[in-house]
């Protein structure tokens, strides 16, 4: 008999209990296929726990409400697929500039527009990374199983948080929509992580943009601290200001706060890479097909690695030159027609060949095809 | 269907749902449900109201005028 | 190798077989087996065809997708004639009387049973037809223990309907049974 | 034997059928009675534009045999806009869902209408989101059940007849499926309306608003719409007591202003003749 | 020696006066006006809200000493809304101009009236987008000028309080920077109302619409003001010829309805009181 | 005395000018600075060619009338800024897989959000590539003078009609809105493309999305043919699918209709690349204060090529791998924190070194700025 | 404002933007501008009506009041 | 090295001095000299303190941003404190003389001259103190001619007001002329 804890759990689901684990109060959102559950149980979730749920009248006012409840002090998340994740992205490069911890869910489906709608894919990844206007930093991570989504979600919140900066939870709808077993942790196993706030103390001095931190402290309106927010670049008191220097302190923190801490921020792991003919990177619903054929290849002897990705950006530079640099060939497994690979190219083309194993036509890669590229590629 | 004389009553069983709306607001209660799709009991008491057509949503009843009825 | 099972629920929207796929699958998990459940769509996330996958393993299950199914549930033509062709040849093919499936030389076992109106006539609701259905798949698969799966049902079911549908899964295991 | 009526082989792709709407979705009693009210004016089908966002009800251009455009959500209106002013020649028809056209469409439904560019909206009412499962949208009545409405929906409703009245169409009525004929004239007169037309059709769904709420099956819905409403000249003899709680249907609004295309092309006009 | 009143001193971030308005334009006066209404009622600053889009209009957070937020254009409502729901205890404003309130923005409006949710908007309306240059916006009057309409507007404008009202705001009242102390009490009837509430506020703004339309300097588009507008309670009492071509300005809307965060706290305490 | 087409002009009303000699008879959009002058100056010319201009409600009905209008038959243009590019995403992605023929010109300014709205950067190169969800094809020009912005207008066109594709044109607020010198070209110097439309006969048969054909036919509404356009994966006759091979066949056309094209799309102008110790990458205003540096580092005896991006995407790859061959360094100069840098790197950074010489503080890259960093690299 | 009495007219030169507004509207005609900003001609016959601080857009003229008037 | 000037004119928004830059690189097209025209905003588009830049020169121009101006011209004070820094060693101030400058030792050349009192006193309108202002620069750089200056004037103003622009443009010119 399996403990108590073990459930059968569907990957929007398993988000939604992440999320309140991690603390969410609130969810602002617009339904879109395949990540409508998620708002479904937030509204059935939320309000027994004191939360709140609103439907907004589009995606763009999801993202704007989801924002305006973080500065009302309440962790906040929205969840979206491709064309609402088109819509979110103006005020998602606002939560991006003006430092608003929140947690965007895209479930990902077929594009480009409508597409299949119900379809999985994996080819917003870009888009994540480049979807607003703007340089600005990025934190992107993606599950590939349904524990996975669990704990990445708490990740997500707790990076928000302490990173005061909106991250993006890329499901794609293989692990949205299927139900697997899922070990829910106790809650004293799972750590947390609540945005640093300014006491009392500070209230005549409190910049909500503190140079001098990596991270400014969090106020909440109404909490007495008055102060003032923008999209425009911006002083120290959040005031706008027209001002070379003062853009250039504000951003040079801003992508800092990320750079700065790649190590806590970037996630991974690794099968079988410590002797590799071929390392296959993937992630998501797709690495599990990689992981499939690797482990069968693995029986049949052959040195296939993985390197399963959980944090899609920042970029896993370092460890991915590493890697590189003890393999021959590295191939990219993505389900669209070359996202990621792009920027393992840069990184790795450098001292090994990289390849792409991509697919967009609305239905997985198969272990099968996994295991012809291998034979192929080896 | 202004002369009412020269229509017949029509279904097309590949196109009915099954919904059921025709056979709720037929007058004379003519029409039922046979494995889920429609079915006329009694033609000759058609009245060609034409009410089954104008509230199906599968176009899958109708009037069809006689191609030699003139 | 691993010991691996792939189920494939198919028929028409509102006939329950997602929710019969959830059940076997939590059964499974009770059974301390591995399970993937997992359902696709049409072109829109609104009612339609109707298929419910299910995969049960004693290892650890990477790709939750079915390839080539070991058991298959057919309820209506339409899912039969397109999920056939994926059905292994030492698989099962579980068809509901009422539906026409070809006459052709095949390797799979076939077990066509009256599913829906077992669910009609003998519990009284066509309602239960899929719990019916997973009766058949335990009694012709022992893919998970019978304790584990009426726990399963008895779990997700409206309450009030328990004996309805203990009931159900009763006649599922009969129809087997009897079945020649 | 033909398969289906003259109408519908004149003005539908009859390939292309039988839709997808679910068994007793009203969806396809509006589809028809706009195809019927095409075919009554006479309209020239190559020059009938139909444009839809994306919904269930938006599914219908595709099924009707006329220039079609299936646009994304909410947006049709905005498309529509283009398409006419680049061509007023056309005839531009927009088929839209409650939720595709006062939920995220809200702000081009309104501008159309301020405009008063000249284009016939039809809003196919059914007061929930069909496409993505049954999510309350700005039609649930307040308390009612949708999915992402568990404990009964807190939300008010707008009057998307009232709305469009607000914001400056000039032609404006409500019909349900049930009075289809009623709805089907609607349509003509607002496509006779040299202006923004709004006509709001309240249609059915059983499987997820009629499920959820408990309304029966289709045809019970379509009973209910015929004891729910009143029409406005009827309920303008009632006394109050009488019309509370009922939704109004019939004519609101039919009235002539200047129209935004026609506006434009003084402008110009002043400067082609000119040359 | 002080250099403003103690209104100002009171209820402004000092270190950011003055302001970057142009001379003569009319914000400032609506910005005081909120100031006086705020003060008035003595609601505690702590607790006030203050929220923008992206405009002229909409930098006037910035200056006032309160929780402040300056958006993305057009989405100030969507902001506030997310704002009010999370923490009800505060007291919610939203300034906008007629381009951010009710062109890009104008489905945040009717639905946040729709709504019906706790938020008093405050639209600053000068008929142009100053921000930009001078743009002709939903409130152009048709056949004025502006940079986009060179040859006259052919648009027709919204009337921003039927909109409102049609929305289902429960208060909406209209007013100019002429008639500032009756604007103030209007924003003050806004402010008491549990529920939305939309305040137009006519303002001036003599470098683009002013000087495009050569409606003379600042104070004569004051005066104009005067002469061009009634109050509605006036107006009742005049045959139709003398209120032709005026703008009306008074309220138009004063109701009592049930307010969404209201509601939607009825349900989360159904649960936490069962706890 | 210079000749009478001589004229002292704005980067905006270049834009303007030259959509109108390709042929522009529709502009539908919303202002926001710097892009502002090209809906205006639309406004006032396009009645006096008997075309059209809307401003319509915000960015995203914008872009949809644009669509609808260049549906109607007319050659569409719309054109906004980062924000209002943001916006537009979601339309974009239907204009890419409806394949309707557009330009989109975004002039861009400081981001992320509001950020330095007067301000001129670089910084939306990458979500021109990647703004939109799912896999897609992307065409995009950038000028760097008056004259170029007047002549690649005429090209974006050429190419949208050609391709039936949307076309971005990226300027920034450098070239929208500094004044210089242009000689207009006679008409009859110019070359213009109008897209090919199906004849009389093909009235019963025609396929919108007809996949013998590289680029489809594209009929008007109202001529006739009454075909359905949808966002939704399509078969030829542009009717719905859900099935795997008809989206791959429909996405292989519309990626290779670009890939195939490649030597007529990718435009760039080299200049003393014969011979190099040093190349300088760059592209629109900023390309102009590295023209000012290596003028004056040639003048100074030292070995400094300028590659001029004309064409962002698709990306210039076969001529910047076989330059990146040549040459031991190549320094990419760009308005923004790293953008086209990545792809420069991935390409060239296998054959040399490549590096960056970003700013995003809202003041343009500086000659000296320039000056600097090649003393520094050489 | 209640009492008039105690209150005085304060203008601040720096923030007046000299849009002449409060010159427009004064009641008694004492306001001016004087190279672009508010000057008051004749303060003794300042009737403290607040008309010009009420409409300033710019809060740079006011009635202030006495800190020792009471 | 090539013939290239840089000139800045500054002061505050209305007073026009955008189109007073445009009519000078105007000019210098007419002389067949390159030309660029830039300005730059303040946070937003609308109104405030306002500043064109004109670049001159006989061969092409790349950078159209003045980097360190040969001439500014200053008609506020605030302008004047914002952009004296950039001004060359050898360059030209040219400065209004309601204005008032530090009186520091400076290499510059500086020439301060009633320009907007010219424009409101002698030629009548206050309007015309930019056209007033290309006078004096015209004069005080002969950067171009005053035939291709005059041109340029003529085009750009309004119709009707021909006279009174060619009457600035020679107080202008006088100005620099009395100016010891
Ligand atoms: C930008 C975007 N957001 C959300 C969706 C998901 N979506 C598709 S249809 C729909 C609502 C449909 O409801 P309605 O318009 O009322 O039409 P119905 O299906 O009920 O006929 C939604 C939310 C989408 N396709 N695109
Ligand atoms: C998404 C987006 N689109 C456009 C703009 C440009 N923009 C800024 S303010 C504005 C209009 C301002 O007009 P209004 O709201 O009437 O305020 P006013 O400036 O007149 O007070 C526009 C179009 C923007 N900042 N963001
Ligand atoms: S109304 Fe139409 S679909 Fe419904 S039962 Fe009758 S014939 Fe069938
Ligand atoms: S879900 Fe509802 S609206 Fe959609 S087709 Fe089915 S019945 Fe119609
Ligand atoms: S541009 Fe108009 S609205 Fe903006 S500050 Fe100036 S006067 Fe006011
Ligand atoms: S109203 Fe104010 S800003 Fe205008 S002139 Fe008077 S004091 Fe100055």
């Amino acid at each position: 008999m399996p403990s108590k804890n073990v459930k059968l759990m569907q990957g929007n689901e398993a988000c939604v209990e992440g999320a309140l684990a991690a603390g969410m109060k609130f969810f602002a959102g617009y339904p879109i296929t395949p990540s409508t559950e998620i708002a479904e149980i937030s509204a059935q979730r939320l309000p027994r726990v004191g939360g709140k749920f609103i439907q907004m009248e589009d995606e763009i006012a999801g993202m704007a409400a989801t924002i305006g409840g973080s500065l009302a002090g309440l962790k906040s998340m929205t969840a979206t697929s491709g064309p609402g994740f088109s819509l979110k992205q103006e005020n998602i490069g606002y939560a991006m500039l003006t430092e608003i911890p929140c947690v965007i869910v895209d479930v990902q489906r077929g594009g480009p527009s409508t597409g299949l709608p119900t379809a999985p894919s994996q080819s917003d990844v870009m888009q994540a990374k480049w979807g607003t206007h703007g340089d600005h930093p990025v934190i992107a991570l993606t599950p590939s199983s349904i524990r996975e989504t669990y704990d990445l979600t708490i990740q997500a919140f707790n990076f928000a948080e302490k990173y005061r900066t909106p991250v993006f939870l890329m499901l794609d709808e293989i692990i949205g929509h299927m139900r697997e077993k899922i070990e829910i942790p106790d809650p004293s196993e799972i750590e947390i992580f609540d945005r640093v706030t300014p006491d009392e103390s500070e209230k005549e001095s409190y910049k909500a943009y503190d140079n001098n931190l990596e991270v400014p402290k969090m106020a909440a309106f109404g909490e007495g601290f008055r102060f003032h927010v923008t999209g425009l670049m911006h002083d120290e008191f959040g005031f706008p200001k027209n001002d070379t220097t003062v853009t250039e302190v504000l951003m040079s923190r801003i992508m800092g706060k990320i750079e700065n801490n790649l190590d806590d921020i970037i996630l991974y792991d690794e099968y079988y890479t410590e002797d590799m003919d071929l390392l296959i990177l993937s992630y998501g619903g797709t690495v599990r097909s990689v992981l499939s054929a690797a482990r069968e290849a693995q029986r049949a002897g052959k040195k296939v690695g993985v390197f399963k990705v959980k944090t899609l950006w920042p970029f896993p530079e370092k460890r991915i030159t590493e890697l590189s640099k003890t393999v021959n060939k590295i191939l990219v497994a993505e389900m669209n027609l070359g996202q990621y690979f792009y920027e393992v190219d840069r990184v790795a083309g450098k001292n090994c060949e990289v390849s792409l194993l991509g697919k967009a036509n609305g239905e997985p890669i198969t272990p099968t095809e996994v295991r012809n590229k291998i034979e192929e590629v080896l | 269907m202004s002369d009412k004389k020269n229509v017949s009553l029509k279904t097309n069983r590949a196109w009915c749902k099954g919904c059921g709306i025709c056979v709720a607001f037929c007058p004379v209660k003519i029409l039922e449900l046979k494995k889920d799709k429609i079915h006329v009991t009694d033609i000759e008491k058609c009245i060609k109201c034409g009410l089954c057509e104008l509230r199906c949503p599968d176009f899958a009843i109708y009037l069809e005028e006689e191609e030699n009825a003139q | 190798m691993a010991n691996r099972t792939e189920i494939r629920l198919t028929g028409s929207g509102g006939q329950g077989l997602i929710l019969a796929g959830i059940i076997l699958a939590e059964a499974a998990l009770l059974d301390d087996l591995n399970a993937i459940q997992s359902q696709s769509y049409g072109p829109e996330a609104r009612g339609g065809a109707s298929k419910a996958e299910v995969i049960i393993s004693d290892e650890e299950i990477f790709y939750p997708k079915i390839q080539n199914s070991d058991v298959l549930l057919c309820l209506t033509r339409e899912s039969y004639c397109k999920y056939i062709p994926d059905l292994k040849d030492d698989g099962i093919l579980i068809i509901d009387s009422d539906v026409d499936f070809d006459n052709i030389e095949t390797s799979y076992k076939i077990i066509q049973i009256p599913v829906i109106e077992t669910a009609t006539h003998e519990v009284g609701k066509s309602m239960v037809a899929n719990i019916v259905a997973l009766g058949v798949i335990q009694q012709a698969t022992t893919v998970v223990t019978k304790e584990s799966l009426e726990q399963a049902v008895l779990k997700r079911v409206p309450p009030g309907t328990q004996e309805l549908n203990r009931l159900a899964l009763q006649e599922g295991y009969k129809l087997v049974s009897n079945h020649t | 034997m033909a398969v289906a009526s003259k109408l519908i082989e004149n003005n539908f792709r009859m390939n292309r059928l039988p839709h997808i709407w679910c068994p007793g979705c009203g969806h396809g009693i509006i589809m028809r009675g706009i195809a019927e009210a095409i075919e009554n004016l006479g309209y020239d089908k190559q020059k009938v534009c139909i444009i839809s966002g994306i919904g269930c009800s938006s599914r219908a251009p595709g099924y009707m045999d006329f220039n079609t455009l299936h646009t994304t959500h909410g947006r049709a209106l905005a498309f529509a806009t283009g398409v006419k002013l680049a061509n007023p020649e056309l005839k531009v028809i927009v088929i839209s869902g409650d939720g595709d056209a006062t939920a995220i469409g809200g702000n081009h439904l309104i501008h159309a209408a301020r405009r008063n560019i000249d284009i016939t909206t039809i809003i196919f009412n059914n007061n929930i989101y069909g496409m993505t499962g049954g999510q309350y949208s700005p039609t649930t009545p307040h308390g009612e059940l949708g999915t992402t409405a568990p404990y009964g929906n807190v939300d008010n409703v707008f009057d998307i007849c009232r709305l469009a009245e607000g914001a400056g169409a000039t032609y404006v009525a409500r019909g349900t499926v049930y009075h289809a004929k009623q709805l089907e004239k609607n349509i003509e007169n607002a496509l006779e309306n040299k202006g923004f037309s709004v006509v709001e059709g309240i249609s059915i769904c059983p499987t997820y608003y009629g499920r959820k709420n408990r309304k029966g099956n289709a045809a019970e819905m379509m009973i209910n719409l015929k004891d729910t409403t009143l029409d406005k000249k009827v309920a303008a003899k009632l006394p109050p007591e009488k019309t509370e709680g009922k939704l109004i249907i019939g004519e609101f609004v039919n009235k002539i202003q200047p129209e935004f295309c026609e506006e434009y092309h003084k402008v110009v006009d002043k400067f082609t003749k000119e040359d």
